[in-house]
């Protein structure tokens, strides 16, 4: 792990990466290397996490800069600015299933090749996919996800890199850690190696390259 | 009477003692108003954490429930990440999830994420829960606002599953789901067999012990 | 969940069982309630975990008193008793790469009707199973696992059964805790509910049937 | 000089700063004891931990290897569950493996879980290992106890997994693979080309590069 400044995020994006971010409409997503990436005048992203933001913004001021240009989600509702982009043909959705999602997400991390799910058999959600009957009962192929940089909201980092996340701001964050060729992380806060007791730690630091400190600290 | 009272009146008889629950966003979350003292429920929320309870006290910018508002967290509650979160769902750990609904058709299909060309919202965890979770129900108005069908003969909407739907409970009705498909169980104080007939579109089969909702709680309620 | 005794353990176990097991060479696996089967005269039990216990007991005893018809495991060369055993043709051993085994586990805890690994192609693991090529690359379907009961060992339960291990004794516990139909805990302490902060339990009380205190305490 | 500290002392060259390396029992639990004080690695424990180290003080029971032993933990280290530990086995975290084996042959195939008839320990970790690490070193002597050869035009035994050895060292020789199969790199302080082409019987070419193995730290060990 590296630690690094806000003036280093922006260089790590280019333009058309697919990034990864963690957050449940917003509450979990690094709200400081989002704003770095509208700073960092970024454009044709795709976008992989669980939604477009908002209550909490999220990654929805890269949505409102129109600096996406595909997203794969599982709910864009709380954000009216997606589903007009999308409507115009101007950003590409793909949605999926929340548990689907996520499990894919878990799979590009993990080294599987795929899955089979229940979840949406007989819905729209089946087109362009194979169906498969396993002891009697229907099954989706869904494949995994990856992506060239992961964004990460954490609580507390050690030096190591190792990640504690606060409360309901976990939800995909120790997912998306596996699931990224780089991985980046905006953490409260930043403490000596150690501090963390090795049973507590949500995320090994091994997964993480990059740690920048949250600018309300 | 409130409509959106009397679902979730008659939903909250459905909660057994030591069941896991999700309930959906609207009038699901009114649910748990109307749950007798004696029945403990833990509640699931499916963006990672089980033991959801009310807001008690100041508001934590990380305790949100799934429609990410403030929401409170029970004394013995566990948090964990989404993967865990729709493994518990799918896997069978959820006991019980009440869903709203757009259309619910005869053969027990839903349909409740989107209308195309209009409202294309996603379907969030909504797919991940009816089929996952060990018993489905689908608390909605019984009529549209232009006063059209809802429970259908076939649903015309995009599908959220298939054969899902084992209770439906609107404002006028409970109908439970049996293989054969749907049967009447209850009808609301005041409403008729015929007054059901007219505002659904699907066959059905009335129940021999066709009986009226309680909803003595409503009023427990209002006394509170 | 349920507190109970020593006595109330072995009526909860019948002969034919199939029995899932958390620990790994015997750390982490519930010694008492394995004690407490081998005293419950079971038989033609199946396990299934990661390995057949040695050089820490685990479930050692159970092959010893030949309680045990079927295996699945990744790893029984620590216990020569199992392979004794297996060569006579008393016991039916299937062997799963571990990663395998563990991710079986967790399909069946997940509602997963299988997943695709790249382990195993081309070697006598692949034998009777589906090999799929995705993205270029050859994968085997592997299918999820399942269990009547589930045994685990946890250093500390609250009143509501929510779960924390200690360090290494964790290994297969918490995949095994959510893929059987009941789930027996031996624990070492058990605490009033609220002690263990929702952030830091490891396995959700709602998993969890029993919880007998640890013989030692 | 003892072969399995030539082949760790070999081997611990391989380790680069910032590696996760994964270590098979037997000679690879050695290759620590070699490696430059300069080169920090992050060693693996597939029953579900970051930062084993060694033994520092007092044993505790449930801070054991993959082998069962008694180890240690390094500050900052980091513990997860069996699920976990595989995805980042299989999922290409892991930087490095070094493990045993009883055959190799000349495509990189590699067997070393199981003799039939004799010996069925059952394959544990290892082709989750040799299959999901981004790098393979299979550590191990040259020859079997009876003088037979190892590496072989093709495996006779049972495959742990195909392809996947992308570097061997005995006490005797090095060889990397490519993509046209063998190459031998090395041979140890005294051993002839000709001594390895004797006791090996797989086909390879020889680098041009051809160079005798560095063991120095063997000696920097040995006056510790």
């Amino acid at each position: 792990m590296k630690r690094i400044g806000w003036a280093d995020v922006g260089p790590l994006f280019r333009d058309g990466m697919s990034v990864m971010f963690g957050g449940f409409l917003g509450t979990g997503t690094p709200a400081g290397i989002v704003q770095a990436m509208c700073d960092a005048d970024l454009h044709q992203l795709t976008l992989i996490g669980n939604d477009s933001g908002l209550p909490v913004p999220g990654v929805s001021p890269l949505i409102a800069e129109r600096r996406v240009s595909r997203l794969i989600a599982s709910h864009i509702g709380t954000n009216p600015a997606t589903g007009k982009q999308m409507m115009a043909g101007e950003l590409d959705v793909e949605l999926s299933p929340q548990g689907t999602l996520i499990e894919r997400i878990r799979c590009g991390g993990s080294g599987l090749g795929g899955f089979l799910t229940p979840t949406g058999v007989g819905t729209v959600v089946e087109e362009g996919k194979t169906r498969m009957t396993v002891g009697g009962r229907d099954y989706l192929l869904e494949l995994p996800l990856r992506a060239d940089i992961a964004i990460i909201k954490a609580k507390r980092a050690d030096r190591l890199g190792n990640l504690v996340y606060d409360r309901a701001a976990r939800n995909f964050n120790p997912l998306v850690a596996m699931a990224a060729d780089v991985v980046l992380v905006e953490a409260d806060e930043i403490v000596e190696t150690g501090e963390i007791d090795p049973d507590l730690v949500m995320t090994p630091g091994v997964l993480v390259d990059y740690v920048v400190l949250a600018r309300s600290n | 009477m409130d409509a959106k009272a009397v679902i979730a009146c008659r939903v909250a008889q459905e909660m057994q003692d030591g069941f896991v629950v999700n309930l959906g966003i609207g009038t699901p979350t009114l649910v748990p108003n109307y749950v007798s003292p004696e029945v403990h429920v833990t509640l699931q929320s499916e963006n990672g954490f089980l033991g959801m309870g009310p807001l008690n006290g100041e508001t934590n910018a990380n305790i949100v429930n799934a429609g990410g508002q403030p929401c409170g967290l029970q004394p013995g509650a566990a948090i964990f990440d989404s993967a865990l979160s729709f493994a518990l769902i799918r896997g069978g750990h959820v006991d019980l999830t009440v869903l709203g609904g757009l259309e619910v058709d005869q053969d027990g299909n839903l349909a409740n994420w989107m209308v195309p060309g209009k409202m294309v919202p996603g379907m969030g965890g909504a797919m991940d829960l009816v089929t996952g979770a060990r018993r489905v129900i689908v608390a909605m108005e019984h009529c549209t606002r232009n006063g059209g069908a809802k429970i259908l003969e076939r649903c015309t909407l995009p599908l959220t599953a298939c054969h899902c739907v084992d209770l439906i409970v609107t404002e006028m009705a409970v109908f439970r789901r049996d293989e054969n498909g749907l049967v009447l169980e209850e009808v609301a104080p005041g409403v008729t067999e015929q007054d059901v007939r007219r505002c659904t579109a699907a066959s059905y089969r009335v129940a021999p012990t066709l009986r009226e909702m309680n909803l003595e709680r409503i009023g427990a309620r209002a006394i509170l």
